[in-house]
């Protein structure tokens, strides 16, 4: 206990709070959507879900680095960056589940959930389709002056649709605060991104006169600071950036995509998960560098799985919205 | 004051009013726009908030749509109605359902701004008039003024709705004059203009439409047919009772309208009316739209695809007699 | 056999048949799509004529637009037709007008397949059937099979027709089972087919609304009411003639498709039938399409926006009592 | 006339042939919209039209480097492109009058001109639109194995619409017989292109990996010389390729655009015209290397006026297509 007392304190406290945050933030994902998975696997879930396990250090990182009123939009695989943008469990699992206490009253699904208290414009199941929604929301802040960035969030595959380029361009011309985060998990569905994307992906954006950087998407430390010098870039009036982060889908495409080995060896799965889990990663950092101890560590995991459980309860038990509803909230 | 300058005077006003307001386009800037709409805005307001973009019609407008969900109150210009077919994701997929996909958490405070019509010897990809499919989808409005005062009126209820807007002009009605009042006015939607009274016939019309429908209406005048005229002025939301009351009054009906007749505003228009008003109609309710091709460039083609007064009159007789 | 499989067998054969015929789309090689419609096309036929592409639905649109134009005979694949928003430009603008544009010099054989359909629980932006807007567009054909007898013939139609041709499949039938037969054989654009005779009633329906409506026939049977239920096959061209006729002679009609039944397809078949049997209308034709919302995800709400064999027969009891 | 022909002698009869053969086409283009103009003044042209005066050089040097059956695309500004790759004067005209002697029987009209017989598959009134044809005619070419080429022409405004980048990738994915031609007249419309282009054009291209090369657009010779490497390369196989030529148009947008100091100066397009004016450079420089004398350069033109004389009397003599045409060509 004194070890890690002793080692604890060449850390600053406020590091040690960020860094325990960040942890359970991956965590509370991770357990979010092991949830999910096997609410779809026992048929207790409409539709479909793309689990973004694997992918929480990119989120979480990103995500740490904003102010609760900064902007993101999101994607199909959206779970981890509305909860790293700080929606609650409880709402969240509702709205996947159709129900009238979810963040869309259950209108959305796991493919739109929005919450614009907490900055998000909301997931998009068009691929690439929220790039003009960020960079528009870039333009608001920088017209009503509010100090604002947004963060576009999308993966590999939005990088062949032409609107990114075409806000990409205008972001540019108009400097405007918007950092597109592209996260390259390397497949497009079932494709690997080698056969959908010539070139070099920094370059396009280059000459789209949006700088840009590419990292390792699965350590969160290193994220949360690339994240940071360039959020604080992009809202000094640097104008847009552009971030790559390369990383991996622990599951399938969505929850149903079991047999994918014509697409991605189990092999190279298994090295992803094993050598490379952002949660594992950044557990093992905080217990070599003794940030925190095995019983905190513990402690963070059962509260974050209590929270969890409690909130797939709520929302189980939650109603449907009365068919009325329907015709509600078409117009404003 | 003409058409064009009503929309111009609606656009500024709102814009002096609410600076949250802002035009984005094409060479509207300096260019004021190249039907020269907005000339002068930009005097007033500053590129800021008159501000040329690139050609990038689907950028502009994701956007505009991101800038109205958070804020801002984007007016959008889409040169001409033809390069709608490049923000269709933007508008329908984002636009029109933002605020149900959000379960009304997000407003889309928006306006687009397209040109319809053709007759300007401008063939196939800068004359048609695709409204219908805006029309076709839940969380849009859709408006065709057909004179000044209608298109000022029109407009500023456009930029003060909460929703995205679609308000289309037609190209060959910008340089129509007509009376404009000097004080501030708005035009609800959803409320269909009797253009003219009449007890034979109704000639429901849209756009520029109507002054071919009045126009047609005086050409029936001299044979004792009298018809009445009413444009709807929003397509969606529709006026359905007015249409139908009109109808069931003088139980005969043309609609006419410059998009495709098939699958078009007619259809829908028609069908309303054959439903509402089944009891009272003499003969089927009669379309008239822009005939099945492309628009032709050759100007002798061009004429024949586009309905004229002559082609609302003749059908009327025909229905009247 | 079902009939994904149809449409699988009916693409196979035509790329047996033709060199020239190749495919393009996402995901659709090894993975043979997300509905696994084209499993094992690639093993056949290759990377080369089984393209996987980029998520670039222009883009690969617009290729197919310039290879049909220049020898080839491509069938495009869009996953789901609520992305054919991304694609209007090309299709629209281009495919439907380069022959017109070029006096005729030009053609461009190429097929647009994409789905339609609800009640996936995918929510606003995976569930429409948007079929309404292509079908308002000189220079498009608009098919939407409803069995795999019928999906087979009309995509061999579709791949051997010089013009674009856009195929709508319905998500919820691939699974949908039926009698195909070994030998070649195609079905031609506009004729409807008359899928239950019947005497009281007229249910003309399209796509998966076709088993809606047998369904409802025979809930209505139960009460002595004969329904004839008749599917158009394609939209456009559409058979007029057959849809009248049975309207004559029934009499009562209803139009049911599961597009948004504003300004939709419903809309114009009533108004075809409204005039073609103006005068053996006994009601006025009843339209049924989906709700003007956008698709919730909520199933009990998603249940309530789509027609079903409930509301058609009760449709059809109220228009008959 | 001895150092004429002492001079001449220094280059191959071949070199001289093609010379003269370029400046001859783009004295045709010169004359063509020179007439153009002139009809429309006198109101006697139905619509408007685009005139491609200043940037003859372009269309011309690079189809003197493709075969009759390499393909093109075209613009609202094509009439340069069309006549560069063969076209007949007399059903360019036709076609521009909307009669049934034109190229589309006068249903395309000034922006829609298609001459399958030489390799041209359209000009294009949707800005960016034809890019997706180009590529597919690339396509068409590597799949029937046939050795054409594909060029596609736009002008620098084309760099904002999104279509571009998506089949530029497709084109670098699956090597592609293909190049995009950027001709950068500094204008779209009457915006200056340093308010709608962030970035570099080349560097745009390369992110999607098709390298590229910028050039003065005014030098026929130099463009003749870069297609030509360029043509060899693309048909080997190489994959596609990007060319941006610097040029600039001498008359407004369009026919009607004739007040535009409030978007570009007298002085600048002065320069323009009198330094950069691309039949005046070759010519002076036919003249100075005494490629040919006058008398035979002043033959060229006579001949060249006379042409275009007659197919203008041709095409206003024609026939408009009888009224019930109109239903014709809309499906095949
Ligand atoms: C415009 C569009 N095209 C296709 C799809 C279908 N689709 C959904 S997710 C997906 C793959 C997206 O890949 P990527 O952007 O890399 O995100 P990832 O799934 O890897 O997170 C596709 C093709 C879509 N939703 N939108
Ligand atoms: C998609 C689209 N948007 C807008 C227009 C209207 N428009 C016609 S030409 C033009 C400018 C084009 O500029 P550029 O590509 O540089 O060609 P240039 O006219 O300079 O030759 C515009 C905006 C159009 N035709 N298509
Ligand atoms: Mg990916
Ligand atoms: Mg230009």
């Amino acid at each position: 206990m004194t070890t890690v007392l002793d080692r604890s304190k060449a850390h600053s406290e406020s590091d040690v709070q960020q860094w325990l945050r960040m942890y359970r933030q991956m965590l509370m994902i991770r357990l979010f959507e092991e949830q999910v998975n096997d609410l779809y696997t026992r048929a207790l879930m409409p539709g479909l879900a793309h689990l973004y396990t694997g992918q929480e250090a990119v989120a979480v990182g990103i995500c740490e680095a904003l102010r609760l009123d900064d902007y993101i939009t999101s994607t199909h695989r959206g779970h981890g960056h509305c909860l790293a943008k700080g929606a609650q469990l409880g709402a969240m699992f509702a709205e996947l589940l159709g129900k009238e206490a979810g963040y869309c009253k259950g209108k959305g699904g796991s493919m739109h959930i929005a919450d614009p208290d907490t900055g998000n414009l909301g997931a998009n199941a068009i691929v690439g389709g929220s790039a003009g929604i960020a960079t528009g929301a870039a333009f608001s802040a920088k017209r009503l002056n509010t100090g604002q960035v947004a963060v576009c969030f999308f993966g590999d595959g939005a990088m062949g649709q032409g609107l990114l380029y075409e806000v990409m361009n205008m972001a540019a011309l108009w400097t405007l605060p918007v950092i597109y985060v592209c996260e390259n998990n390397l497949y497009n569905e079932y494709t690997h991104n080698s056969e959908t994307l010539a070139g070099d992906m920094l370059t396009r954006a280059v000459g789209f006169g949006v700088p840009g950087e590419r990292i390792d998407g699965q350590e969160v430390r290193k994220v949360y600071a690339t994240a940071k010098t360039m959020v604080a870039r992009v809202r000094a009036g640097a104008g847009p950036a552009f971030l790559v982060c390369d990383t991996y889908r622990f599951h399938g495409h969505h929850v149903g995509d079991i047999n994918r080995e014509y697409y991605r060896s189990k092999q190279e799965e298994q090295q992803w998960k094993t050598e490379r889990d952002p949660v594992k990663l950044m557990l093992d950092w905080l217990t070599t560098e003794k940030v925190a101890n095995r019983a905190q560590l513990d402690q963070i995991q059962n509260e974050v799985k209590a929270e969890v459980e409690k909130a797939v309860q709520f929302a189980m038990a939650a109603p449907y919205p009365a068919v009325d509803r329907v015709a509600q909230d078409v117009y404003a | 004051m003409t058409l064009g300058e009503a929309v111009r005077e609606a656009l500024a006003e709102e814009m002096r009013r609410d600076s949250r307001v802002f035009i984005c386009g094409e060479d509207i800037a300096e260019a004021g726009t190249v039907f020269k709409v907005l000339t002068g805005l930009v005097d007033e307001f500053g590129k800021e908030r008159v501000l040329d973009t690139p050609i990038s019609e689907a950028g502009f407008t994701g956007i505009a749509v991101g800038a109205a969900m958070t804020g801002m109150r984007p007016v959008v210009d889409i040169m001409f109605g033809d390069f709608s077919t490049l923000v269709m994701d933007q508008m329908v997929n984002q636009a029109a359902k933002v605020r149900y996909m959000s379960g009304g958490k997000c407003k889309v405070p928006m306006v687009m701004r397209a040109t319809l019509g053709a007759s300007r010897r401008s063939a196939a990809q800068h004359s048609q008039s695709l409204h219908a499919w805006f029309a076709h989808i839940p969380g849009l409005k859709v408006v065709l003024p057909s004179t000044p005062y209608d298109a000022k009126g029109l407009m500023k209820t456009a930029i003060r709705d909460d929703n995205p807007v679609v308000f289309f002009e037609d190209k060959m009605m910008y340089k129509l004059k007509g009376p404009v009042p000097a004080e501030d006015y708005t035009i609800p939607f959803g409320v269909a203009d009797i253009k003219r009274v009449g007890t034979d016939i109704t000639i429901i019309a849209t756009s520029s439409m109507v002054q071919v429908a009045l126009d047609a209406a005086k050409m029936l005048e001299e044979f004792d047919i009298s018809a009445e005229v009413i444009d709807p002025r929003t397509v969606w939301p529709l006026d359905e009772k007015t249409l139908i009351e009109s109808a069931k009054k003088t139980s005969r009906v043309i609609v006419v309208d410059e998009g495709y007749e098939r699958y078009g505003v007619t259809a829908e228009i028609a069908s309303v009316i054959a439903e509402g008003a089944f009891f009272s109609l003499e003969a089927p309710v009669k379309r008239i739209g822009a005939m099945h091709v492309p628009i032709p460039f050759s100007p002798p083609l061009e004429d024949a695809t586009i309905p004229t007064e002559r082609q609302v009159f003749g059908a009327a007789k025909a229905l009247c007699g």
